[in-house]
């Protein structure tokens, strides 16, 4: 049977219906159009599906969209406007921290999490903060980099 | 994923009731990490979820003069960062910072982590270690069950039908004690233990006598184990190196590990022996450092 | 997956030969067993029914006696399918029975036994431990009751 | 020296970045098409039976489904990405061999009701004995798996005079290794749109490396007009060779949509990617080298043993390779090659970055580390002097055309600290292994030829489009293509629109592969881009009334050379041109300038440019548990003319991440033809915990026909990093594991041997 879900996505306010059994990586994708979060492994391995749901990161593939009743929560985006990028998204893009991209929306939604509970991380903290988000083309590198480059401003 | 009814209840009564009424189809629902990903792999098929998520009441950790008491909606990643659980009992933070990834300790719980009863669980063998007890709730009212006796089998557990876990204790490391959990994984991160060793050491500082101890092995058999031989050759003794190899041969020919995947049965005893000793070595370390 | 062992029961060769080839006996051995319809004294269909923690599986087992040598040799085929599980299962056992005196006498058994489709992939080490306990059981249920039968005890 | 490019050698940001970092850009999952439905497919349970019955008559009820496809839909189809090796059915017609086998696929109106009819779908199997070992298969007794037997081919082939030259030897070694099966593991997993509209027009979304030597396989089997096939590659999460052939699933998908006239979409599960998505080829390598006393390597003699799987893909041409990239790494001028490509009951390989290399590279610099201790020599010493170098010629007559290994040799062992860490006590080590590929493709494999055609028109305001059959998937042909078409026209890569992906409207291309893409793509770009420049030049010598000798393009400007006052804005040039009628399209068709004709032997084409690469590893082992940690990883590869340094650096940072993966960890695990770890769980690639700060090193040896000297680099990244880890591991605790992945348990086991 559909439920009401009232939920706060990149700031603006959506009423839906859904099932229970639907997945928030589904509503985002499915109903919201918003299909720059990734289903890639379904089962909470890649970390392609991250979104922030009231500021903490979580994998939205294994999360049921009725668990997101009344939340906030942003998508990658939520994070630019037309032609205007977040600095962490800048830091991806002259870092070289992207390839195929898949991951990338992912990894920048981890990222962003850590970021905004710490914003002076270290190296160590970068890497358990993005330890559940895979990517098979950069070697992690230049996303670490990237990060990095948040966390010590040039 | 296949269908299913979310059940709400506002509170554990009815909570009780709904497990009760709808028996072997409902499950309870809390992180649901663990549980959705079955689900989707049409696994696991319950026809019924009862959602305690509303029952904010079970959200807490908190202290009392015997220890942490944490409700059953804290998140893995609550009790990790929670400077509670840092300055009163760390080895329970350091456990739970090497399960899954932030993303999951965001939302799942350690009270789903004990139910759902995974042989390579991180929190069962030192929460074992450390004489945790649970408080389970049904209708009936509530009782406390030592975590040692909670796992019964391979992803079974000592709840009977109706019973909701609601509550973790795990009282506090007396003086001189010293306490570690040691994962091996072949991979750094997001990864089960082959072998999860969790060793607690009751010692008299003033000559290393240990006085009691707790060994309890992860990852190895179908339920953690406590290698009961390999404690009581501690106990009385002046824990030394080579009280320490001793010992941790003896765990690795009390168990009889299980074979799988991630390691062989032969491989798993010999990281039996080395992690025991190293976890030996560790909680020793500790118990004289007054490291909580 | 080969399971092989011997076991002793304290009966002739004929009494155990005639429990072990009747099927409603050695349907009560088994723990999983659910219910029993015979067709004739050589086919019938057992339901079995495995939990493990939130795994369960129910397998609808058309089964056959393939080769029946009174009172030495016993071969038993069944094939099964969970459609919920997406999962099949087939077993082919052979016992042999060798009488060591009047009164005792020595199955020597090799079960294969093959789980194919969704529960495949998941669990094949927990399938294995499953399996090798659920043996154990029946052998010790069928030692217990040839040998209570015959001391009249069920 | 003040840089003589503008554009060319610079750490610009990939052309797609912007829509990737905000989501826009759209993968195959982000597509909806009106009308579509959801395909799933039936696979079998069984490594290996008869069919004896389907039956999907209670499926075709269920409400909801809109088509049914089985064997007899697809009858007499045989797919491989070799025509004339194709065996594989899209959907099994007999018999079905190996756990996945694709058996009847579903279209419904969504995922789940199409996943319950799969369910309904009722199959009479008569299981039929499996074969899993291809030593097993190889037997007379074993069971057929193919009518024509286990053996897909046996290759036999010999340069020199191996003989002669072993009793020349001082010394031989003989051993073998072993590798493993190794999925992509991209992420994004394989899948398709398929729509064949009522007009009998066929488009196909996919994810694809080649979308034109696929579009011609598809025509082919469908036996349709290429007109009438349009493929569209959409943005790609990630290919590596796993997408370099086409999938059963798109035959499947264009029956359903046949049958039902709607678009229809199959993407594979995590499962299914890992349980039925083609692997690196898992290989027995015995390899014998005979050795004189000063070093000098006389001969080598290798038998390989392929397990193929259950199917033909690129195992036949894979394992041919092998036999060529074993005469080519430190010259040997005698070499024999025999080897037997297996069925078995199992998931079949695939291509996958280094086309065998990695294999046998594993194999030879594992060896070299083992003669160089025997010899009481420096392995550093022994590479150096066996070491390729320009102007060389194989033994089967390949001709190396630029060659900086030595370089590559010295720098690795330098940024590395080699002669610092090298055979020292404790539980850390060094190693070094080095490799040698293709730069630039190779022919033979479509055609006799390494082509691609490039167009490019310049707009009005000098922006340009340039259209190419050349595919993005994530290594950034596109930016490169890019770079090259700005430096040529003196404009800024913000001035150029890559149109890549789609057959209808780009020019024909071999696609992304053998690391050819800035090589063959890059060198067709310079072309077209240089045909465009003429006609500009010709226009602007008027305006400027100057020779078009004396003309420069830079910064959106023609200048007259020594006199940057003198310029028109490229702007201003085009506009005029188009006001004039005159027209600024170029077009560059680049096919490689390889003479060497293969033989008939080998049936293996020559290539253009060879890539050549050292890895430098240092680890730390524990030698309690046998966990090894990489402390230090330098890669400097020998890449021609770097195009793009950040983008360099990215693709050997990543093929360092895969070639870990394939030392340590990776590797499919199977039980009766069970995959025992399909997921990201068991299967472990490496999080970012895992791995160091790898360092590239760029050795730039200018290659005579690359673009500006360039060579490629896609796929060198991983090939020699097994071997290096190998050695490094020896360095450090003294014991060789011959058999990859190298896990803590061989570790462990071997150290005990040892005691």
């Amino acid at each position: 049977m559909k439920r009401q879900l009232e939920l706060k996505v990149n700031g603006e306010d959506y009423s839906l219906t859904v099932e229970p059994h639907r997945t928030l990586l589904e509503v985002i994708r499915n109903d919201l159009g918003l299909t720059g979060t990734k289903l890639g492994c379904g089962g909470g391995e890649c970390g392609a599906c991250t979104v922030i749901l009231d500021g903490k990161a979580v994998k939205s593939c294994l999360m049921l969209a009725l668990d997101a009743r009344g939340k906030e929560i942003w998508t990658i985006e939520g994070l630019s406007r037309v032609g205007d990028l977040h600095p962490l998204q800048r830091a991806f893009v002259e870092r070289g921290a992207i390839q195929c991209g898949f991951c990338t929306p992912g990894m920048i939604m981890a990222s962003k999490a850590l970021l905004d509970e710490n914003p002076h991380p270290s190296e160590q903290e970068i890497k358990d903060a993005l330890a559940g988000n895979l990517c098979r083309c950069t070697g992690y590198v230049k996303i670490l980099e990237a990060v990095l480059s948040m966390a010590k401003p040039d | 994923m296949e269908r299913f009814e979310l059940l709400e209840p506002n509170s554990l009564d009815e909570a009780f009731r709904l497990l009760s009424e709808y028996g072997d189809e409902a499950r309870v629902y809390a992180g649901g990490t663990a549980l959705v990903k079955l689900m989707k792999k049409r696994l696991v098929h319950p026809s019924y979820l009862v959602n305690i998520k509303g029952l904010k009441g079970l959200h807490y950790i908190r202290e009392d003069e015997e220890g942490l008491k944490i409700g059953a909606l804290a998140t893995l990643r609550e009790i990790e960062t929670s400077p509670l659980v840092r300055q009163r009992l760390k080895v329970v933070g350091e456990m739970v910072h090497t399960i899954g990834s932030v993303q999951i300790r965001n939302v799942g719980t350690l009270a789903g982590n004990l139910c759902f009863a995974d042989p390579a669980s991180d929190p069962a063998p030192i929460l074992i270690a450390l004489g945790a007890n649970l408080k389970i709730a049904s209708s009936e009212g509530e009782r406390i069950l030592p975590v040692e006796k909670f796992f019964t089998d391979f992803y079974e557990t000592a709840l009977s039908q109706g019973e909701i876990l609601e509550e973790i204790q795990i009282p506090f490391l007396p003086k001189d004690s010293g306490a570690v959990y040691l994962k091996h994984t072949m991979r750094v991160a997001f990864d089960l233990a082959v072998v999860g060793a969790a060793v607690k050491l009751d010692v008299n500082a003033k000559d290393d006598v240990c006085m009691s101890s707790k060994i309890v092995l992860g990852g190895v058999a179908s339920t953690p184990v406590r290698v009961k031989k390999a404690e009581e050759l501690l106990k009385g003794k002046v824990i030394n190196d080579t009280l320490i190899t001793k010992v941790a041969m003896a765990a690795s020919t009390e168990v009889d590990p299980i074979q799988d995947v991630r390691a062989s049965a032969e491989y798993r005893r010999e990281m039996i022996e080395v992690f025991v000793e190293r976890g030996l070595q560790k909680a020793l370390e500790r118990a004289k450092g007054g490291v909580l | 997956m080969i399971i092989e062992g011997e076991f002793h029961v304290t009966a002739s060769i004929q009494q155990t030969w005639d429990f072990l080839t009747n099927i409603q006996k050695v349907a009560s051995c088994v723990p999983s067993f659910e219910k029993v319809e015979v067709f004739d004294d050589k086919n019938f269909t057992i339901t079995v029914s495995q939990k493990v923690g939130p795994f369960s599986a129910t397998f609808e087992t058309q089964t056959n006696f393939t080769e029946v040598t009174p009172p030495t040799r016993l071969v038993a085929f069944g094939k099964g399918k969970d459609t919920k599980m997406g999962s099949s299962f087939e077993l082919t056992n052979q016992m042999d029975l060798i009488g060591v005196s009047e009164k005792e006498t020595l199955v020597k058994y090799k079960a294969d036994v093959k789980i194919n489709g969704r529960l495949a992939s998941v669990g094949q080490s927990l399938i294995k431990i499953v399996a090798k306990r659920e043996v154990a059981q029946v052998i010790k249920l069928i030692q217990e009751k040839i040998g209570g039968q015959l001391s009249g005890k069920v | 020296m003040a840089d003589e490019y503008s554009v060319i050698g610079k750490r610009l940001p990939r052309i797609d970045a912007m829509e990737k970092v905000t989501g826009t850009a759209k993968y195959l999952g982000d597509l909806t098409i009106p009308g579509m439905l959801y395909g799933k497919i039936l696979r079998s349970p069984y490594a290996h039976a008869k069919i004896l019955r389907v039956d999907t008559s209670k499926a075709e009820r269920l409400q909801g489904v809109r088509g049914v496809v089985t064997g007899r839909d697809t009858k007499g189809i045989r797919l491989c990405v070799i025509p004339h090796l194709a065996n594989k059915p899209p959907l099994a017609e007999e018999k079905v061999r190996f756990i996945g086998d694709e058996i009847a696929a579903v279209a419904a109106d969504s995922e789940e009701i199409a996943e319950e009819a799969l369910d309904l779908i009722e199959v009479e199997y008569e299981e039929l004995p499996g074969v899993f070992d291809p030593f097993e298969a190889m037997k007379a007794d074993a069971v057929k798996i193919h009518e024509g037997g286990n053996t897909a081919i046996h290759i036999s082939r010999s340069y020199g005079d191996v003989e002669k030259a072993f009793g020349e030897s001082d010394h031989i070694f003989e051993d073998r290794f072993e590798t493993q099966a190794q999925p992509h593991c991209c992420m994004e997993p394989h899948g398709c749109i398929v729509h064949l509209d009522r007009s009998g027009s066929l488009t196909v979304w996919v994810t694809t490396q080649i979308p034109h030597p696929y579009r011609k396989m598809l025509a082919d089997v469908l036996g349709m007009p290429l007109s009438k096939v349009r493929v569209i590659k959409v943005y790609m999460g990630g290919g590596f060779g796993g997408r370099f052939e086409m999938d059963p699933m798109e035959i499947i998908a264009y029956f359903l949509s046949k049958k039902t006239g709607r678009p229809i979409r199959i993407i594979n599960t995590q499962d299914e990617q890992f349980t039925t998505g083609r692997t690196r080829y898992p290989m027995v390598i015995d390899i014998k080298t005979g050795v004189k006393k000063d070093g000098a390597l006389l001969a080598r003699e290798v038998k390989v043993v392929t397990d193929n799987g259950a199917y033909n893909s690129h195992g036949i041409t894979i394992t041919m390779g092998v036999g060529t990239k074993c005469t080519y790494l430190w010259g040997l001028p005698n070499v024999k090659y025999e080897a037997d490509v297996v069925f078995t009951n199992k998931v079949y390989g695939g291509a996958f970055r280094g086309y065998g290399n990695p294999q046998i590279t594993f194999a030879i610099e594992s060896q070299m580390d083992m003669i160089a201790e025997k010899l009481g020599m420096d392995v550093k010493d022994l590479s150096l002097k066996n070491a390729n170098y320009e102007g060389q010629l194989t033994c089967m007559g390949h001709k190396i055309t630029s060659c900086g290994l030595k370089d590559c040799i010295d720098q690795a062992a330098e940024a590395v600290g080699w002669k610092e860490k090298r055979r020292k006590p404790g539980n850390r080590g060094v190693g070094m292994a080095s490799l040698m590929h293709t730069g630039g493709g190779v022919r033979l494999l479509f055609g006799d030829c390494n082509l691609s055609d490039v167009f490019i028109k310049m707009n009005n305001d000098g922006t340009i489009d340039l259209a190419s059959g050349m595919a993005e998937i994530g290594q950034g042909s596109d930016t490169a293509l890019a770079q090259i078409a700005a430096e040529e026209l003196g404009i800024s890569i913000k001035d150029v629109n890559v149109i890549t992906g789609d057959t209808w409207t780009t020019p024909q291309c071999l696609g992304a592969w053998g690391s050819r893409e800035v090589f063959v793509a890059g060198n067709a770009v310079k072309m077209a881009a240089g045909e465009i420049r003429r006609k500009l030049f010709e226009e602007a010598s008027r305006m400027l009334e100057a020779r078009v000798d004396d003309l420069v393009a830079k910064e959106r400007k023609v200048y007259v050379k020594g006199n940057p006052e003198k310029f028109v804005s490229i702007a201003q040039v085009a506009t005029t041109c188009y006001n004039r009628g005159r027209i600024l399209a170029g077009r560059g068709c680049y096919d490689d300038p390889t003479t060497y004709i293969p033989d008939s032997k080998t049936g293996y084409g020559g290539v253009p440019t060879y890539a050549f690469g050292t890895h430098a590893i240092e680890v730390e082992v524990d030698r309690k548990t046998g966990r090894v940690k990489v402390l230090n990883f330098v890669a400097a590869h020998d890449v021609g003319k770097v195009i793009n340094p950040m983008m360099a650096e990215g693709q050997i940072e990543g093929g360092g991440l895969q070639g870990l993966g394939y030392a340590l960890s990776e590797g499919l695990v199977w039980e009766e033809g069970i995959v025992l770890n399909p997921n990201f769980q068991d299967y472990r690639i490496f999080y970012i915990n895992d791995v160091p700060r790898m360092k590239s090193v760029m050795v730039e040896s200018i290659d005579p026909d690359g673009p500006y000297g360039a060579k490629g680099l896609g796929e060198p990244g991983l090939v020699p990093t097994a071997a290096a880890i190998a050695n490094a591991i020896y360095d450090a605790v003294g014991v060789r594991i011959k058999s990859l992945p190298i896990t803590p348990e061989k570790i462990l086991r071997a150290l005990k041997e040892k005691e």
